[in-house]
C-alpha cells in the first residue's frame, strides 16, 4: 500500500485540480486522501512499541520498498525518526485541510493539489533511504510550497522563498556530493564518514540548508513574509510541520550519518562537540532574537511567524547539543510547537475569517463573541509560554535540564530569558484579539474550522498529563542511536538533576483552584458591561474605540530600546549580499553592448587569444 | 516495421515548404494547417527513426550514389536521433501557438519547416561539408524568422545575428578547408580515422577554427553576442523555436567536434573552460535584466554552458546528464518563451498559464522529477567523483542565482493589468508542460536512450 | 603539400578577410558592414579554391586523359558556399531596409534598447 | 494510604493557609514601617487583615464576565502552587516534584492569570499596567536567571531542594564570594519582583490608578491583594531559599520537632529582614520609567551578573 500511497497523492493531486469548481467535493476528496498516511503511521506503531489495536490497521503498509524510477532508485524504508516525524505531519495535515475547506474560496483545487503535493514530498522525506530519494521528495515538497506561496501574489514572499530555497537545495546538494565523494555511496545506512574536513564541510552544508527550512537565523528571512503572505491553512501546516522536516533532516544527518564522535574529532565544550555547540548558541541567538521581534510584531501573523522561529531555536539547541536528554527536549520541543502553533495560525485564521482583520491594534474583544475560538487559542498560548499546567513546559524543561547538565552557563540564561519573552508576546495576542475592548460584531468560527482547532488541541492535553507518552515513543529514536533513553514513567520525568512529576503539579493546581473557587464564591456577583466602570456608563459623544482599546504600539518602550537594534537586522545583511551579485550581474550584462563591431570583436579576439595560447606559447 | 529512410526527414519538410506557396495560392489560411500536417508527419518520421535506431543501433544512408568518403553520408547516431526526434516534436507543438495570430505568413511557415528540416539535417549527418550547409540554411532561416516580426527591435537582432552568423559561418568554413586540405575528405568517419595523420598545428587550427564558426551558433560565450539581441527582438514562437532547434543543433556539433571529429584532451578542457565562462557570464546577465525575453536568452545562454560543461567532462554520467539538460532545457525555455509575449502582467493569474509557466521554471531550476533535476544531478554526481569542488562551487552560485530571478519572473506574472495568451498558445505550451510532466515521471525512456548515446559517443561514434 | 605558388593567393585571401573583418568591426552603418561581410565571404572562398588547386592540373572531365586534375571537391564547396552566401546578403540587405522603413537611418543605434 | 492522603492534603492546606496569613501580616508591616520611615504613625500592623476582610464580605460585586473572573481565580491559585513547590524552613512539601525552573514558571500563572483579567476589563489603564508590569519581568528576569544558573551549574543541581540541603550547617550560598554578588544582584531583581520602588511603574497608583487592579473591587480586588501578598512571601522566600540556606539552622533528625520550630522561626526572620531591606530601598528611592527600568536591568545588573558568569566559568569544569 505504500507505492498506492504515492500513487493516490499524485491522482488526488490531479483531481481536485480538475475539481476546481467545486471546493467542497475537492476538499472531501483531499481530506480522503490526506488520511492514508495516518493509516500508515497506525500501522508502523509497532515500530516505537506502541501496541495499538489490530482493528485501527485498516490498511498494510509495507516497511520498505524499493522503486526504480528510470536513472535512479527510490528507496524508502521507515525508522521511528521518520515515524516521529510523520506522527506530527500526518495528524495535522487532514485537520488543516479541514479546516481550509470553509476558509479557502478562490482557485480551491489549486490549493488542495499543492497541499497534497507537499504532504507527498514530506511523506517521502521521512521514509527516504538515501539521498538521492531524500533530495527528490525533499525539493518537490519545496516546490509545492512555493506554488502555494506565489498565490500570495507578494513580491518579497516570493523572492526570498524561491532565493532561499534555492540556496537550501543547493547546500544540500553540494554537501549530499560530498559525503558522496568521500564514501561512494548514497545509503544513508552505508555512510562510513571518516573526520575529515572535507566531511565536516559537507555536514556543515547539509545542517546549514536545513537551517534554512527550519528558519534559523540569520537563514530566516523568508519565514515572515511567507508566514504572513498565505492563506493560513497552509500555514499553520508550514509553521506546523514542513518546518520540522528541516529539524529531522539535522538528527539524521548529525546523528544518523554522521555520529557525536565524529564531530568530538574537532574537540569537544564541556562534553558537547564544538559544531554542536555553535549550533546551540545559534539555536539560542535564533531563540532570542525570534523572541524579541515577535513582540514588535503588530501584525498577528508575523507575530506567529516570528514566534515559530524563536520556538524552533530550541529545538536546534536541543539538537546541539545532542545529549539523549537534549535530543529528546528537541524532539518534544517539536511535537509542541507542531500543534501549538498550528492551533494559533488556525485560529488566527479563524479570526480573520471572521473579522477580515490581521492588525492586532484593529482587533479586539473577540474573546467573549468567539470563545471557542478563544478557549483554544489560549491553551496554545499557554502551551506557547509553556505555563506548567501545559505539555510545553515538559519539553522546555527538558532542553532546560540537557543545558545545565551539561554546564553551559552562557546558552541557558538566553534560552530562560527568551522564554519570559514568550510571555510577553503572547499577552499581546491575548490582549490585543481576544481582551479588551469588544470592537467587531461577528459570530463564531464555522464548526469545520473549530472542530480542526479543537482536535489538534487534543494532544496537547493528553501530553500535559502523561508526558512520559512522548518519551516512550522517543525511546527507540535514542536507542537506534545508541543512546540511553531519558527514565521516565508516564507522567514523571527523571533526570540526573531533578525530576518533573506533572500529576503532582496538576493535582495542587486543581486543589489550590477549589481553595480558590470557594473564597471567590462567597458572595455573588453581577455582571456589568465594560463601559460601564471606567466611563460611568456613560460613554462620550464620538466614542472611538480605537482610542480605549490600546492595542496599537503595545510594547513601545519596548521597541524604543530593542527596536534599533533587531529590526531589519538580517535582512540588511542579506540585501548586501544580493547587491554584491546585482554589481557582478551588472558587469557581465555590460558585456552585451548591442553593438555588432564589440560582437565581432570578441569573437576575432577569441579566436586570436586561441591561436595565441596553443600554437604560439 | 518498415525502415523508412532517414533522409526523408530533411527532404519531405524541405519538399513541402516550397510547395508552400502554392497552397498559399488557394487559401492563405490553409498554410497553416498545412504546416502543422507537415510537421506532424515529420514527427511521427522521426520516432519511427527514433524506434529504429534504438532497436538496430546506427542508421547509415548514403546519397547521391557516391559511395562515402566521396558521396555524401547521412548517419543517426543515438544522440543524433534522441535529437531529431527532440526537435521535430516540438516544432510542431510550438508551431501551434501560431494559429492563434491573425496573419497567415506563407514566408513565416516556410522558413519555419526550413529550419525544422535543417536542424534535423544537422544531428543526422555524416558529412561535414553537409553539416556546413544545413547550419547555413539554419541560420538564414532563424535570420528570416528573427526578422520576421517586422519591428525595429527584430530588424535589428535578425541583422546582429546575420552579421555574427556569417562570421562564424566563415571561420566552419576555413576550418573545413583547413581539414580538407589535408586530408582530403569531409566524411566524419574517414576524418576521425585519420585526424592523427594531421600536423599538429594543423590540427588544432582546425579545431579552433570549428569551435569559433560552430560556437556562434550553440551560444557559447565570447561568441554568442547576437543571442539576447535576436531573441529579445523575436517573436515570442520563434525565440521558442531557436531555443527548440538551431541552438540544440549547434551544440550538437560542438558534441561532435569534440567527441568524435578532433578529440584531442585539450579540446574537452578548452570546452569545460568556455562552459563555465558561459554558464556564470549567462546567468549573472540575468540577474539584473528587466526585459523577459532577454532575460530568458540570458538564462539559455547559461543553460547551454551547463550543458557544454557536462558535454566536456568525458564521462557517461556527465553525457547522460547533458542530454537530460539538453531535453529540459529545450522544453522548459520553449514554454517560457511562448508564455513571454506581453509578459508584464496578470499572466499568472491565470492557472492553464501560470501551470505550464511555473513548471517551466521549476524545470530550469533544477527541480525534480522534471528532466532539468535529473541532469543536474548527474552533472554533479560527475562532478564531485572527481572532486572537483569549484566546479561544483560555481555551478551553486549559478543556481541561487537562477532561482533569484526566476522568482522576481513568477513575481512580476503575478501583478498588474490581466493579460492573457491566445487559446492556441496556451495549447502549445500546456502540451510542452505534458511532455515534461511525462518525462519527468517516465525517465527511464529518456534515460537508455541517453545511455546508449553516451556509450556510442564515448567509443567515437555519432 | 600545399605548392609555393599559392602563397600569393593566400596573401590575397588574408588580405581580404583582414579588410571585411575591419569593417564588421569598424563601421556602424548596415551596407558598409553587408559589404564587409562579402568581402570575408570572398576571401574564405579564395581560400577553399585554392586547396583543390595543382599547377598544372585539369578539370576533372573524364576524358581518358586525367592524371593530373584539380580536386573536384573543393570547387563544388564554393559553388555552395556563393550560393549560401548570395542568399545570406540578399537576406541581410532586405532586413537592412526593413530597418531602414522602421527608422529611418541605416545606422546601429547605439542608444538603441537591444543592449545590456 | 487513605490517611496518609489526608494528611498530606491537610498539610498543603495549612501550608497555604499560613503563607496567606504571612502575606497579609506583611502588607501591615510595609505600611508600618514606611509610615515610620515618613515620619508618620501609620495604620495598625493588622491593617493588611483588615482590608482583606472588608473586601470579602462586600456585598455588590462587579464583573465584566467569565474571562474577568479568571485573574482573580489563576492568580490566587497560581501563586499558591508556586508557594507549595518551594522548601519552606527546609520542609520540602512538593518541592521534591519540581525543580528551580519549575518555580520560575509557575510564578508565571498568576501574573498571566492576573493579566488575562485586567485585559478582559478593558480599561486601557489595566492594560497599560500589565504592559509595563510584563516588561518590568522581562527586565528584572534577566540578571535573575544568569545567577540562577550559575547556581545550578555551580552546585550542579537544578532542585531547590537539594539546593537547601547542600547549604545546611551554614554553608549559605552568601558566603561564597561569588554568590555573595549575586546575592546583591538578585536582590536588586527582588526589588522588581515586590514591584517596591524604584521599580513601581506597573502599579503607580498616581499615574494609572494602580494601573491592573483599576477595575477590580470588593472580592476580586480582595483576591488580588491575598495574590500581591503572598507574592511577597513566595519570593522573599525564593531568595532566601537561594542564598541563606533556606533558613535551616538545626538539623531535623538531631532535634527532632525543636528543629522544625527553630527553623521556622529563622526561616520567619530571614523573610522578614529581606523584606524589611526592599523596604528600605522602596522608602527612599523615586520611580523609574519602564525603559530606564528595562535599561538599568540589562545595562548594570545583567552586566554585573555576566562578570558572576564568567568567574563561575572559571571555577567550574565538567
Amino acid at each position: 500500500m505504500l507505492m498506492e500511497t504515492f500513487y493516490a497523492f499524485i491522482i488526488g493531486s490531479l483531481v481536485v485540480l480538475a475539481l476546481n469548481r467545486f471546493p467542497r467535493i475537492a476538499a472531501v476528496v483531499a481530506i480522503a486522501v490526506s488520511l492514508l498516511p495516518l493509516f500508515a503511521l497506525i500501522y508502523w506503531a509497532p515500530l516505537v512499541g506502541l501496541t495499538l489495536p489490530s482493528y485501527l490497521s485498516l490498511l498494510r503498509f509495507e516497511t520498505e520498498i524499493s522503486y526504480a524510477l528510470g536513472p535512479g532508485t527510490i528507496l524508502l524504508q521507515i525508522t521511528p525518526l521518520g515515524w516521529f516525524f510523520l506522527f506530527l505531519l500526518a495528524t495535522t495535515f487532514p485537520l488543516v485541510l479541514l479546516f481550509a475547506s470553509s476558509f479557502v474560496r478562490d482557485n480551491a483545487g489549486g490549493f488542495y493539489a499543492s497541499m497534497l503535493l507537499t504532504m507527498l514530498g514530506s511523506f517521502g522525506v521521512l521514509l527516504a533511504r538515501d539521498m538521492l530519494t531524500f533530495f527528490i521528495f525533499w525539493e518537490i515538497m519545496s516546490w509545492s510550497i512555493l506554488a502555494l506561496v506565489l498565490r500570495g501574489h507578494d513580491r518579497r514572499a516570493i523572492v526570498s522563498y524561491l532565493a532561499f530555497g534555492s540556496l537550501s537545495a543547493m547546500l544540500l546538494l553540494f554537501g549530499f556530493m560530498i559525503l558522496y565523494y568521500k564514501t561512494g555511496t548514497f545509503l544513508f545506512g552505508e555512510m562510513a564518514l571518516e573526520a575529515t574536513p572535507l566531511t565536516l564541510a559537507g555536514i556543515s552544508m547539509i545542517v546549514a540548508g536545513f537551517a534554512v527550512k527550519g528558519a534559523l537565523m540569520p537563514l530566516h528571512v523568508w519565514a515572515p513574509h511567507v508566514y504572513s503572505r498565505s492563506e493560513e491553512p497552509f500555514v499553520a501546516f508550514l509553521s506546523g510541520g514542513l518546518s520540522k522536516l528541516g529539524y529531522f533532516g539535522m538528527i539524521l544527518f548529525m546523528y544518523g550519518v554522521a555520529t557525536v564522535p565524529f564531530f568530538a574529532t574537532w574537540g569537544t565544550f564541556r562534553g558537547v562537540p564544538y559544531f554542536g555547540y555553535a549550533l546551540a548558541v545559534i539555536g539560542a541567538f535564533t531563540a532570542f532574537a525570534g523572541t524579541v521581534l515577535a513582540i514588535m510584531q503588530d501584525d498577528l501573523r508575523k507575530l506567529l511567524a516570528y514566534s515559530s522561529i524563536g520556538q524552533l531555536g530550541y529545538v536546534a539547541i536541543g539538537i546541539g547539543i545532542g545529549t539523549p536528554l537534549a535530543l529528546t527536549g528537541a524532539l518534544f520541543q517539536a511535537l509542541n510547537h507542531t500543534f501549538f502553533k498550528a492551533v494559533l495560525f488556525l485560529a488566527a485564521g479563524a479570526v480573520y475569517y471572521r473579522t477580515g482583520r490581521w492588525k492586532i491594534s484593529e482587533l479586539g474583544g473577540l474573546g467573549y463573541k468567539m470563545p471557542f475560538t478563544f478557549l483554544a487559542a489560549l491553551f496554545a498560548i499557554f502551551a506557547l509560554a509553556s505555563i506548567p499546567i501545559t505539555s510545553g513546559f515538559a519539553a522546555k524543561w527538558l532542553l532546560y535540564e540537557a543545558a545545565i547538565e551539561q554546564g553551559f552557563l552562557f546558552v541557558t540564561p538566553i534560552m530562560l530569558i527568551a522564554g519570559v519573552g514568550a510571555f510577553l508576546y503572547a499577552y499581546k495576542i491575548l490582549y490585543g484579539v481576544f481582551l479588551g475592548e469588544p470592537r467587531h460584531d461577528v459570530r463564531e468560527a464555522p464548526l469545520s474550522q473549530l472542530v480542526a482547532m479543537w482536535i489538534l488541541v487534543l494532544p496537547l492535553v493528553v501530553f500535559l498529563v502523561f508526558p512520559g507518552w512522548v518519551l516512550d515513543i522517543t525511546s527507540p529514536i535514542l536507542q537506534e542511536y545508541g543512546m540511553q533513553p531519558v527514565a521516565h514513567t508516564p507522567y514523571v520525568i527523571t533526570t540526573n538533576l531533578a525530576a518533573y512529576n506533572t500529576i503532582a503539579v496538576i493535582l495542587a493546581l486543581i486543589g489550590t483552584l477549589f481553595l480558590a473557587l470557594i473564597l471567590y464564591k462567597w458572595k455573588p456577583q453581577k455582571v456589568v458591561p465594560h463601559e460601564d466602570n471606567y466611563l460611568a456608563g456613560e460613554p462620550p459623544e464620538n466614542y472611538e474605540y480605537i482610542s480605549m482599546h490600546a492595542a496599537s504600539n503595545y510594547y513601545e518602550p519596548f521597541e524604543d530600546v530593542f527596536g534599533g537594534i533587531f529590526r531589519k537586522g538580517a535582512e540588511r545583511g542579506w540585501e548586501i549580499v544580493l547587491a554584491g551579485a546585482e554589481f557582478l550581474s551588472n558587469g557581465a550584462r555590460r558585456i552585451y553592448t548591442g553593438l555588432t563591431e564589440d560582437y565581432s570583436i570578441y569573437i576575432l579576439l577569441f579566436f586570436l587569444v586561441l591561436v595565441g595560447w596553443w600554437l604560439l606559447w | 516495421m518498415v525502415a523508412l529512410p532517414p533522409v526523408l526527414l530533411i527532404a519531405l519538410p524541405l519538399l513541402f515548404a516550397f510547395l508552400a506557396p502554392l497552397v498559399g495560392m488557394v487559401s492563405r489560411r490553409m498554410v497553416k494547417l498545412y504546416t502543422l500536417l507537415v510537421l506532424i508527419l515529420n514527427a511521427l518520421l522521426s520516432i519511427l527513426l527514433f524506434i529504429n535506431v534504438m532497436a538496430n543501433g546506427v542508421v547509415y544512408e548514403q546519397l547521391s550514389g557516391f559511395y562515402p568518403p566521396v558521396g555524401i553520408l547521412l548517419s543517426v547516431g543515438y544522440l543524433g536521433a534522441i535529437l531529431a526526434v527532440l526537435i521535430n516534436v516540438l516544432s510542431p507543438v510550438v508551431y501551434l501557438s501560431y494559429f492563434g495570430e491573425a496573419e497567415n505568413s506563407v514566408k513565416f511557415s516556410m522558413l519555419y519547416m526550413l529550419v525544422t528540416a535543417s536542424s534535423t539535417g544537422i544531428v543526422i549527418t555524416g558529412d561535414l561539408f553537409n553539416m556546413f550547409v544545413f547550419f547555413e540554411i539554419t541560420a538564414v532561416g532563424s535570420y528570416g524568422l528573427v526578422a520576421s516580426l517586422r519591428t525595429k527591435e527584430a530588424f535589428e537582432g535578425s541583422f546582429k545575428y546575420i552579421v555574427l552568423g556569417s562570421i562564424g559561418s566563415a571561420f566552419i568554413l576555413m576550418g573545413i578547408a583547413t581539414i580538407y586540405g589535408y586530408l582530403k575528405t569531409l566524411n566524419f568517419y574517414d576524418i576521425a580515422l585519420r585526424i592523427d595523420t594531421m600536423p599538429e598545428t594543423a590540427r588544432l587550427m582546425s579545431f579552433i577554427f570549428l569551435i569559433v564558426g560552430i560556437g556562434v551558433e550553440a551560444e557559447i560565450f565570447p561568441l554568442n553576442g547576437w543571442v539576447p539581441d535576436a531573441y529579445q527582438g523575436a517573436s515570442n514562437r520563434v525565440a521558442s523555436f531557436l531555443s527548440v532547434g538551431p541552438s540544440k543543433a549547434g551544440i550538437y556539433a560542438i558534441a561532435r567536434l569534440i567527441f568524435t571529429l578532433i578529440p584531442i584532451m585539450s579540446g574537452f578542457e578548452l570546452s569545460l573552460l568556455l562552459g563555465i565562462f558561459t554558464l556564470v557570464v549567462g546567468e549573472l546577465a540575468a540577474l539584473r535584466q528587466r526585459d523577459v525575453k532577454r532575460m530568458l536568452a540570458y538564462s539559455s545562454i547559461g543553460q547551454m554552458g551547463l550543458i557544454l560543461i557536462a558535454l566536456s567532462l568525458h564521462s557517461e554520467t556527465a553525457l547522460v546528464a547533458a542530454v537530460f539538460l539538453m531535453v529540459g532545457h529545450a522544453l522548459a525555455k520553449s514554454i517560457l518563451f511562448i508564455g513571454s509575449r506581453d509578459y508584464s502582467g496578470g499572466l499568472l493569474r491565470n492557472p492553464l498559464i501560470a501551470g505550464p509557466l511555473f513548471l517551466g521554471v521549476l524545470s530550469i531550476v533544477g527541480m525534480p522529477p522534471f528532466p532539468g533535476f535529473w541532469g543536474k544531478w548527474y552533472l554533479m554526481v560527475d562532478l564531485a567523483s572527481r572532486g572537483a569542488w569549484t566546479i561544483i562551487l560555481l555551478i551553486v552560485f549559478t543556481a541561487i542565482v537562477e532561482g533569484v530571478y526566476y522568482s522576481r519572473y513568477l513575481f512580476r506574472g503575478l501583478n498588474g493589468e490581466i493579460r492573457t495568451l491566445t487559446k492556441s498558445e496556451i495549447a502549445s505550451i500546456i502540451i510542452l508542460a505534458s511532455i515534461l510532466i511525462l518525462i519527468g515521471l517516465f525517465p527511464q525512456y529518456l534515460y537508455d536512450p541517453a545511455v546508449m548515446a553516451a556509450r556510442s559517443l564515448l567509443g567515437g561514434g555519432p | 603539400m600545399i605548392p609555393e605558388l599559392l602563397q600569393p593567393v593566400f596573401v590575397i585571401s588574408a588580405a581580404l578577410l583582414s579588410i571585411g573583418l575591419y569593417g564588421v568591426m569598424s563601421k556602424r552603418n548596415m551596407l558598409k558592414i553587408i559589404i564587409s561581410l562579402g568581402l570575408v565571404d570572398t576571401g574564405v572562398n579564395v581560400l577553399i579554391v585554392a586547396m583543390g588547386y595543382l599547377p598544372g592540373g585539369t578539370a576533372p572531365i573524364e576524358n581518358g586523359n586525367y592524371a593530373l586534375y584539380v580536386d573536384p571537391v573543393p570547387q563544388a564547396l564554393v559553388l555552395t558556399a556563393i550560393v549560401i552566401g548570395v542568399s545570406v546578403m540578399a537576406l541581410a540587405l532586405a532586413v537592412a531596409m526593413g530597418y531602414y522603413r522602421k527608422t529611418g537611418t541605416l545606422e546601429l543605434d547605439k542608444e538603441g534598447v537591444m543592449k545590456w | 494510604m487513605v490517611i496518609e492522603i489526608i494528611e498530606k492534603i491537610l498539610l498543603l492546606s495549612g501550608m497555604v493557609a499560613l503563607g496567606f496569613i504571612i502575606g497579609m501580616f506583611f502588607n501591615g508591616f510595609a505600611r508600618k514601617v514606611t509610615a515610620r520611615i515618613h515620619n508618620r504613625v501609620g495604620p495598625p500592623i493588622y491593617q493588611g487583615y483588615l482590608d482583606v476582610f472588608k473586601l470579602f464580605a462586600k456585598k455588590t460585586n462587579i464583573s465584566h464576565g467569565w474571562i474577568f473572573d479568571l485573574a482573580a481565580l489563576f492568580s490566587v491559585a497560581g501563586i499558591a502552587l508556586a508557594f507549595l513547590f518551594l522548601p519552606v524552613a527546609g520542609i520540602s512539601l512538593l518541592s521534591t516534584e519540581g525543580d528551580l525552573f519549575l518555580i520560575l514558571y509557575l510564578l508565571a500563572i498568576p501574573a498571566l492569570g492576573f493579566a488575562l483579567g485586567a485585559g478582559a476589563s478593558g480599561n486601557p489603564n489595566a492594560a497599560v499596567g500589565i504592559m509595563r508590569a510584563l516588561m518590568l519581568m522581562l527586565a528584572y528576569e534577566l540578571p535573575l536567571v544568569m545567577v540562577i544558573v550559575a547556581m545550578m551549574v555551580h552546585y550542579n543541581t537544578t532542585s531547590l531542594a537539594t539546593l537547601v540541603q547542600m547549604q545546611s550547617n551554614f554553608k549559605w550560598a552568601l558566603f561564597v564570594p561569588q554568590f555573595f554578588i549575586g546575592a546583591i544582584i538578585v536582590d536588586m531583581a527582588l526589588q522588581g519582583m515586590l514591584m517596591e520602588k524604584p521599580f513601581d511603574i506597573a502599579i503607580a497608583p498616581h499615574e494609572i490608578a494602580s494601573g491592573p487592579m483599576v477595575e477590580f473591587g470588593g472580592k476580586h480586588l480582595g483576591a488580588l491583594m491575598l495574590y500581591k501578598m503572598m507574592a511577597i512571601v513566595v519570593e522573599t522566600t525564593l531568595f532566601v531559599d537561594l542564598f541563606l540556606g533556606g533558613g535551616v539552622v538545626l538539623s531535623v533528625e538531631q532535634y527532632g520537632w525543636i528543629a522544625y520550630l527553630v527553623n521556622f522561626l529563622v526561616w520567619f526572620a530571614l523573610i522578614t529582614f529581606v523584606f524589611f531591606l526592599a523596604l528600605l530601598i522602596n522608602a527612599v528611592f523615586p520611580r523609574f520609567r519602564i525603559e530606564q527600568a528595562l535599561k538599568f536591568y540589562w545595562k548594570y545588573d545583567a552586566l554585573a551578573a555576566l562578570l558572576l558568569l564568567i568567574w563561575v566559568y572559571a571555577g567550574v569544569s565538567i
